[in-house]
């Protein structure tokens, strides 16, 4: 499929480094946690995890998320999506837990929202540097239970988001979906590794992609060779046992560096 | 067990260069969860590059387009991924290599060869890559000498990857050939290129770049029928196919085996699929032998 | 109207050499009840042919393939098909010509030119005519001493259909300009094939054809891109346009107007329905010339 | 769409020159009238009306059709169609006359027996050279009332099909479909346009086709440029008048030869 056409109707604010562009087109069939190739004409072409049917919550990191920013409404970019499995959605009835670091909170907001509606209760744990740069808070408040960490203690507890799960009884939970910054990622892997409830978590991992369809093969993880952009970005935490998880990614070049 | 350039492969079915091959873990799940007779790496070069700007692969209607720029670690980057592959694998493991010059087509092998890979495939026909690739792949001196600079440095297998994009596939076949290639490969991407209409930008990063899948399949089964012909040594067949009858066409027009590369999109375990199929028309057209299907075409007058 | 080497078409769709063009009545219902812009016939030669044996066209899952091998009445014998196109169609009657010389090429154009076709397009391309169209269309000084007999002789537009079955197009239409085109016209089909595996004979009466539709849609584009950049005359853009989405494509990439010929399968009025959705689409984007259109993926960087 | 491939399974010897090949593949689709292209390997592809779901019906007239001719019950050739515009079925109640000479029997004969499902009430002018030649009798004899003519008078009325229209009151129906020799349907052309039922009939008819699916334009008809192979082979008598019916037909080189 070529890239569609993308038309920007509203932009939001999220955080100083976060912002939110709302587009003219509904992905009907998107489930919360999976990507859109974004594509800046003349620039580069990025996966973004979708925060809502028409937006992606983008944070300024790089030359193409420079030029995202530089979008007024009634501009347009290209859409190509939506690509790969997102997170598995709980039952009524089931208890969910949503742990969100950063911009990671972009793909776990819709999360929140659908497993809100499909009857679970949900409780969300999230963190950021700072109260401003706290994410979707209102969305994840409105879906039940919000617990905030900030790193400088700006709101809620001072600390990572561990320092919050390890006050909460994670076994009452039936569902955890993580995502967040890698090496917040890796606190929460081994924290509920250690409590055996990876079989009950699921990760959204960020690797670099190239084709996004499953081709290629530049972000298969190691060791189990699964593709993040086709078999993920969503992985079950037994899927990321004995993996590269915290440990290294590849760059565009496909060598290794160190998380 | 199936032979091919002294390789013993348990189907005939190869993954492609550039597919899923950039992690020895990747090579090893085509290998094993998809059941590739064989896996060909990545194209690896002398130092690391990053390859084109996104985007770099789309899927049009027929087949998909692709300019991904020679992305790889270099020959040290890629030694780990390459043991790997050839430690848990468990069916042969060709590189796949490129160079600027037959000199550093030598030095790309011979960074390699620890790995121990049981072949090599020379590309010299990827279509959007300055003065790699098919720059060279259309010359058929430089084929030769590249073929032969390879050949002098390593004691496995070298096969050749030609490009479609030339106006005699055969008159460069022949320099592989004479240049000691033990096999060559047709074929690689057909030039192409997409535009969107809403913004007049090039779709691709690269603006071009290569055609693959099904669009390509008639191209290709044309290339390997004339290379049949022209040539002594074994024709492995690439470009669209995506299912067993595809396989079982492009051996009757001459092609010992077939590698798979954009049909990996549909499913992983197409290579199962397609050597379940071959074996399948093989019991049930009466055939003892798949050797028979290779070239029937060229019989049939 | 729209201007196309000084002839005046109502709209910039043209029906493509080989496509219904077989007899005037056929010629003038593509431009009547079709909405052509202008129509080419087929190729017409200096002796009746046959053409191979069929099965001489058939349809692949993307695109269609074919090895018609230029039947045709010879110049003498279409001369009438030709004047009742040029009677009754209505817009301008361009003759598709071939020859194994220049002056096999000069000789059907002056034969032709009793029934006043307001152009000639000049076949170099076929691709499975031994001797005739590619044979000659990859070899530059060949094109260009074809161009300059027939532009010799006639004073009239003179437009090259160039193959893509070499390794740069843009070197045959620097000799097709050299020689003295008015325009090119790109791309002939690619060189293909397919064979039926229950039999494992090849499908079409000549074993292999050319390939046309959607599956070469991306490969006619990237050549009208680059012969948009390399020539000063302007190319006319067929392959795989069945839609007014592929002509925009085609115009951005660089084309002045487009050919349809497999996609008249589709439906005969292909020709009205580009042209209208041109128009909504120039309106929709603001555009308020369709020249606007014509190579914009040149500029967008 | 490939040809596929078609065994074989039954072969019946119609006349001493015309024989009934069934194959293993139903044509469920089939509209009578409507033709598949028959490739002989190796020889040649040609197009042949379906006389059945299953079958063909062919006269040996050259290399192509001699080839089928050695096939035996177990052999193989390629089919692709059905292809084109087959005869108009009539409604319930409506009368239908049938007129067949020679081969031409072929398409007709599952049109009597659709037109007589249909409701029609059905009958036949069948004509031949002579009794031998005559094409699926039975066939028609079952659909409706048979008109047999011959040319030497071996069977039925010694003369031709019109020699048994002449005696007809053609304006009692409502549909008249007419396949055979050219010669035989331009006689029988004429003598409707004459009672001025041309809006009723349909004719089929045969010209040299290359591609057989409507690109290639070898086959277009004189002065309409309709294609015989896609916007035929069935044609009302109206699309015909002006035509080059009966006048000439065009080579595989694309030359016009008298009828």
């Amino acid at each position: 499929m070529l890239p569609l056409n993308a038309t920007v109707v509203k932009i939001n604010e999220e955080s100083p480094s976060v912002r939110t562009f709302f587009f003219d087109y509904q992905f009907e069939t998107m489930k919360a946690g999976q990507f859109v190739m974004v594509w800046v004409r003349g620039v580069d072409e990025i996966p973004m995890g979708l925060s809502s049917k028409n937006s992606i919550t983008v944070q300024k990191v790089g030359e193409a998320t420079s030029k995202l920013f530089e979008l007024k409404e009634g501009d347009s970019f290209g859409l190509r999506g939506p690509f790969g499995v997102g997170f598995s959605l709980p039952s009524k009835g089931e208890k969910t837990l949503v742990i969100a670091g950063g911009v990671g909170a972009a793909p776990l907001a819709p999360y929140a929202e659908a497993a809100r509606i499909a009857g679970s209760e949900v409780h969300t744990v999230l963190g950021a540097r700072s109260a401003d740069d706290l994410i979707f808070e209102k969305r994840f408040a409105e879906a039940g239970n919000v617990y905030v960490s900030t790193d400088d203690g700006s709101k809620g507890t001072k600390g990572f988001v561990t320092d919050v799960l390890n006050d909460l009884d994670l076994s009452a939970y039936d569902r955890i979906a993580v995502c967040g910054p890698e090496i917040m990622m890796v606190s929460v892997f081994r924290l509920l590794e250690d409590r055996k409830l990876l079989e009950k978590s699921e990760f959204s991992l960020h690797r670099y992609f190239k084709c996004g369809i499953g081709i290629c093969g530049a972000c298969c993880i190691d060791r189990s060779g699964l593709r993040v952009c086709r078999d993920g970005p969503v992985f079950s935490g037994v899927q990321l046992l004995d993996s590269e998880l915290g440990k290294y990614t590849r760059d565009a070049s496909g060598r290794r560096v160190k998380i | 067990m199936y032979t091919l350039t002294g390789l013993k492969l348990k189907n005939p079915t190869i993954l492609a260069a550039g597919v899923l091959g950039t992690t020895g873990a990747s090579l090893c799940r085509v290998a094993c969860e998809g059941g590739a007779g064989a896996v060909v790496t990545k194209s690896i070069g002398s130092t690391p590059k990053t390859g084109h700007p996104n985007p770099s692969m789309v899927k049009l209607d027929c087949g998909f387009l692709n300019a991904m720029g020679l992305p790889n670690p270099s020959y040290p980057g890629f030694l780990q991924e390459l043991e790997t592959a050839k430690k848990d694998s468990d069916v042969p493991v060709i590189a796949s290599i490129f160079g600027g010059s037959p000199d550093e087509f030598k030095e790309v092998a011979e960074g390699l060869l620890p790995g121990k890979p049981d072949a090599f495939e020379l590309n010299v026909s990827c279509p959007h890559a300055e003065g790699y690739g098919a720059a060279i792949g259309s010359n058929p001196c430089l084929v030769e000498a590249v073929t032969a600079a390879v050949k002098d440095v390593v004691n496995v297998p070298v096969w050749v990857k030609l490009t479609p994009n030339v106006s005699d596939i055969t008159c460069i076949g022949n320099a592989a050939e004479s240049g000691g290639a033990d096999a060559v490969v047709a074929i690689n991407t057909v030039k192409g290129m997409a535009i969107d209409i809403e913004s007049g930008y090039p779709v691709l990063g690269n603006r071009s770049g290569g055609l693959s899948g099904k669009a390509i399949k008639p191209v290709a089964v044309k290339c390997v029928y004339d290379l049949y012909t022209a040539l002594e040594i074994p024709v492995i067949g690439v470009g669209g196919v995506s299912s067993w009858q595809d396989a079982v066409e492009m051996m009757m027009a001459g092609a010992t085996a077939v590698q798979v590369g954009s049909a990996v999109y549909d499913r992983l375990d197409i290579f199962s699929e397609i050597s379940i199929g071959i074996e399948a028309f093989l019991k049930r057209r009466g055939y003892s032998d798949i050797k028979e299907l290779i070239g029937l075409a060229h019989e049939m007058v």
